[in-house]
């Protein structure tokens, strides 16, 4: 789960990282008064899952009292790649004397964690990255699943932190990778971390991604998630462990596996069809998980015909055929569903099924077919 | 022969008496599987379909010779249950359970580098030695014995392919599903080397989907096989995932899509299908 | 560092641990009000640090409120293996079903921790474990440093735990080997470890021990040293970072090193003296510990002569010599003195004390037979 | 030849900056000693004594080739500094500083038995390969080049003991603190071993003191060898130490005390002395 720019920031305040003060806001109004508290110049700052803010005006330095208004009304007014703007993080201005690049993440290729960091800090971190590899460094994690001291001091000296600001450094690098491990999270990136004019660090825009298998643990970072999701659809499917990405088409697809879910959709292209999204029930099914799924494909109105593909291995035909007929029973179904259904507990299914006058396809092509067809 | 399992193996199950594990418990026997023990904390001295129930691993083991365990723990207890059986040296650990946080399986990765044990997933679907032993949640009725050789990251995408082979004629040596997570404890190159082992396997088909890059390092492997494989991939027309900020792009450089595995493996000499019709096609010209 | 028992007891309920409340008190006076507090029957317990403490006398049981004052005078009265007893913990008697032994130790052997567990709880647990060892389990911590909650399963059955309470036995036993490893301990013993009447687990004695070396970050167990030390001279010594043990001959001496001073006292009986006391300066030697030193020494009035050896490496002569020196000036000296000294500043250290008319040996076996024959 | 360090040593000094590491740094200087480098984080770019210092033992190795690290680190940042020698591959580490805690050193001896670093001490005086390298705090000149290797578990005991051997005409090849803390990571038996194999050591000293039971390990270790050993133990009258509870007698079950320590070197063959005088008579004796 991606977190807003405001919620990383606070949980790096929390935890006592050196952030500048600030708070989100939902509308114009509610800035003067933060504003008021935290002092001028302030930094107003859209609150989107894109990048590229700045470049579309949705960040901007606000230096009198008689600005703030007008200027958060028109970064509220916003529409950023196709998102509008709902809040905006009001933060205190600080003077830049250099900006650095940190992040913290997990490396698949390497299992383990990567802290990467660079004195060429800002927005053109990954042209750095291409056209001047050395200027990034990069610290694995070891084998106890930890860094050193003296491997982020090596760092420090490379990228050209001052020096009088080592043990500062050190010390917020390590206090970052920490709290990357005890979140769980899967990124943390800071760009730019900078050193002020008086030579302090202080972080100045946040990333933070999770492991959304954590979040049993780790209640705290939920609750950001419940408080403003990204996406409410895709949220509310999780909660139903419904794995949900809403795409453009017009094919619904419930599928159980991420794979199986994914051949569907190639196979829908195939055929010609546009998949209205993935969906992966996961395994170990329950009824109620199919009911759930039925009602986040209804209620998208670009559906024009409902694809269910099932090969039952841990999630058990019957379950499925359940949730499908409860779903039956409260909703209304007023597109047509296709039913593909293979393995575990397949026989009961059909059985369940034809009480109800439904058939199931035995082959995956044969309800595809059926489901891209409809117009 | 087959590959990891046979009619040799002993069978524990971890979480015997829950849902899903009771309810594998019996497939597995149904299927032939050889299983002669279970684990439940708390719950030892219990019987469940003739299978006795202990409260530790150890307990199991030192009782019953079992050899090969396999995990169907709710994932916060997951990593406890793996580690159980790391401890006592199970030679074969397999994991079904899904939603295991990423920094448990960093852990038990480097855990699993240090001990002689091997881990086959998390989420995972278990593998199959046809007509021998199932020691997983595939349903077991829809392999059918023949030379085939099938690895897959994904669950259910597993089952299509080889129900598909299976009614085309093709069938299977040992089919293994290693899971689709970041962190797993069986690559598809450890599993391609046993495949290029096993006398019984003539063909070798690699289920595989985007995202991580061990399609393209099994291409490096393919290129010195003898035998065929045949691939596929999921997820072609699939929208680009979630950016992983600049960190990721840094880290990853653009590979892990599926233009950057098709084209590894149809370098490597393997064919690529897009569809399954077309993969068991693929394999039969091969098988012939 | 040794805890009392109502140390450790405070140590293990601000951890969380089950103990009985109850409360320390130095007069009888004071123990009415503490029952008041945790209602009868209770137990009153003498704190000294040595074993036997029940067969002495020194553990009572009070069920009315009109033996208290008078069993508490009766203990305090007492004198247990030469300790006079100063304090008496005054805790909520438990009825106890089953009583267990659990320790966990700091196992030089194995350089790791270790976990011993017993159903056989109860004074006589080193007798079991000479005659019965099978009912002694022990759990040795992994290369990782950590014991498993399957392990302590395992042992919780063998050892007749009530299966009804396997799960909050595991639990209280990781916890209680967490607080070893994070409190920096070497010993923590509980014996016994009993199952109430009502089937709860309490820990009713304690022993604990912590590193020494560790103190400097564990302030909170510090201050029980200062509140309450075991040996006053001993804990005084050991901030100035002198090694002190009072033994009850009559040469003192002042040596820098372990081995060198236990040579020294062998070689001190071996010419027919007693050593009164095992004093280590230590290494990296300050002038002000060896006026300390000289301090601790003369405060003994078991002492007829005194004898200093010190072959200097990281200790340096001159440092010794400056030190005696400034002892000389502010201490009244009067038993002879026999100074050896060798190694690191010998030579510098030698003029200086010439300067004062002090004259000093090479050899230690010189020294030490002219501190010997001192009568 | 001599042991573990000799002309090629390659030194560099962490906390070459403080009181004990600059005075001794000069004092290696003098006695010979290749004092290629320090470390003292934050205060790279000076020199001390014509020696440079680094911020990091990384930037050290590379730029002087050390090959040996000697700490005089404070206790509470000594692990530290041990953990960046080992993570940087330095063969030698030897750690001066006393009053480290167990805690701290548990995990240190896992690290040294995972990696390819030896660690000398901590608690240690250091060694001295006489007449060619001194890495260490022992006085220089108490040392006398001879055949006899000397090990020793305490500090000022071993000049003691090698200055009487040196006044003798008894002199040394290699003579070695291993240190005196509970977990230290080189033992009796590792410099036994050492001394066996090196041609000029003709006569081995051994000093042991009370406490654990390396003494008695090192006496197995001795029935094997080819050269004689002589052998002193300090603390034979000393008051018994304070006892560990009852688990301390269930783990260690009455070993440890001189009379056991000198039962089994005595039984080994390695004569046991009880005051400096009569080892240095004995050492003479096997020397002839």
């Amino acid at each position: 789960m991606k977190l807003h720019e405001y919620q990383s920031k606070e949980l790096l305040g929390k935890n006592g990282m050196p952030i500048m003060p600030g708070r989100v806001a939902a509308s114009a109004a509610e800035v003067p008064e933060i504003v008021e508290e935290i002092g001028l110049p302030v930094v107003l700052k859209a609150q989107v899952h894109v990048g590229g803010r700045g470049k579309a005006g949705g960040v901007r330095v606000v230096g009198s009292m008689e600005d703030v208004v007008p200027t958060a009304e028109k970064i509220l007014g916003l529409t950023i790649k196709g998102l509008p703007v709902k809040k905006l993080l009001v933060t205190r201005a600080c003077d830049i004397a250099k900006e650095f690049y940190f992040g913290v993440i997990f490396d698949r290729e390497k299992r383990a964690c990567t802290m990467i960091l660079s004195g060429e800090g800002g927005v053109d971190i990954e042209e750095t990255a291409k056209e001047n590899p050395e200027a990034i460094l990069k610290i694995t994690s070891d084998t106890r699943g930890k860094i050193y001291d003296f491997q982020v001091r090596r760092a420090a000296a490379a990228m050209g932190v001052p020096r009088e600001l080592h043990n500062q450094f050190i010390k917020l690098a390590l206090a970052l990778y920490d709290m990357f491990v005890d979140m769980d999270l899967t990124l943390l990136e800071i760009n730019p971390l900078v050193v002020t004019d008086e030579g302090n660090l202080v972080l100045v825009d946040a990333k933070i991604i999770t492991d959304d298998n954590a979040m049993y643990r780790r209640k705290e970072i939920k609750e950001f998630e419940r408080a403003d999701p990204e996406n409410p659809d895709e949220v509310k499917a999780k909660e139903y462990g419904l794995s949900y990405v809403k795409l453009d088409g017009n094919v619904g697809c419930i599928v159980n596996g991420a794979g199986l879910a994914m051949a569907t959709m190639d196979m829908v292209k195939h055929f010609g069809g546009e998949p209205a999204n993935f969906l992966d029930i996961g395994g170990s099914s329950n009824t109620e998980k199919m009911k759930q799924a039925m009602k986040l494909i209804l209620s998208d109105k670009n559906v024009k015909s409902i694809l269910i593909n099932i090969f039952g291995g841990i999630t058990r035909c019957d379950d499925v055929a359940a949730g499908f007929i409860g779903a039956l029973r409260s909703e209304n179904i007023d597109r047509p569903v296709f039913i593909r259904l293979s393995g575990t507990n397949e026989e009961i299914a059909r059985e369940m099924l034809e009480k109800e006058n439904i058939s199931a396809d035995t082959r995956m092509e044969d309800a595809v077919k059926k489901a891209v067809a409809v117009k | 022969m087959g590959i990891l399992i046979d009619e040799n193996t002993k069978v524990l199950i971890q979480g015997i008496t829950g849902r899903d594990g009771s309810f594998h418990l019996a497939r597995m026997i149904e299927y032939g599987t050889n299983v002669v023990g279970g684990v439940t904390p708390g719950k030892g001295g219990q019987a469940i379909d003739g299978v006795p129930v202990f409260d530790t691993v150890e307990d199991c083991v030192k009782e019953t010779g079992a050899n090969t365990s396999i995990i169907f723990v709710a994932a916060p207890f997951a990593p406890g249950a793996i580690r159980e059986s790391l401890f006592n040296d199970v030679p074969l650990v397999i994991c079904i359970t899904e939603g295991i946080p990423v920094k448990d399986m960093i852990e038990i990765n480097q855990r699993l580098r240090e001990g002689g044990s091997r881990l086959v997933g998390p989420n995972c679907p278990g593998l199959v030695t046809v007509g021998k032993s199932k020691v997983g949640i595939m349903p077991g009725h829809i392999f059918e014995p023949g030379p085939v050789g099938i690895i897959s990251r994904s669950g259910t995408l597993t089952y299509e392919v080889a129900s598909e082979l299976s009614h085309a004629g093709a069938g299977q040596t040992t089919v293994i599903g290693i899971g689709g997570d970041p962190i797993i404890g069986t690559t598809f190159i450890d599993v391609l080397e046993m495949f290029e082992n096993d006398p019984d396997t003539k063909v070798v088909v690699m289920v595989g989907e985007i995202g991580g890059t061990d399609e393209e390092r099994a291409a490096e492997y393919i290129k010195t096989m003898s035998k065929p494989v045949v691939a596929f991939i999921s997820g072609r027309t699939a929208p680009k995932g979630k950016r992983m900020g600049h960190a990721g792009a840094i880290i990853s450089g653009g590979v892990g899509t599926a233009e950057s595995k098709i084209e590894a493996l149809e370098a490597a000499g393997a064919p690529v299908a897009g569809l399954v019709s077309e993969l068991v096609d693929k394999v039969k010209e091969r098988i012939d």
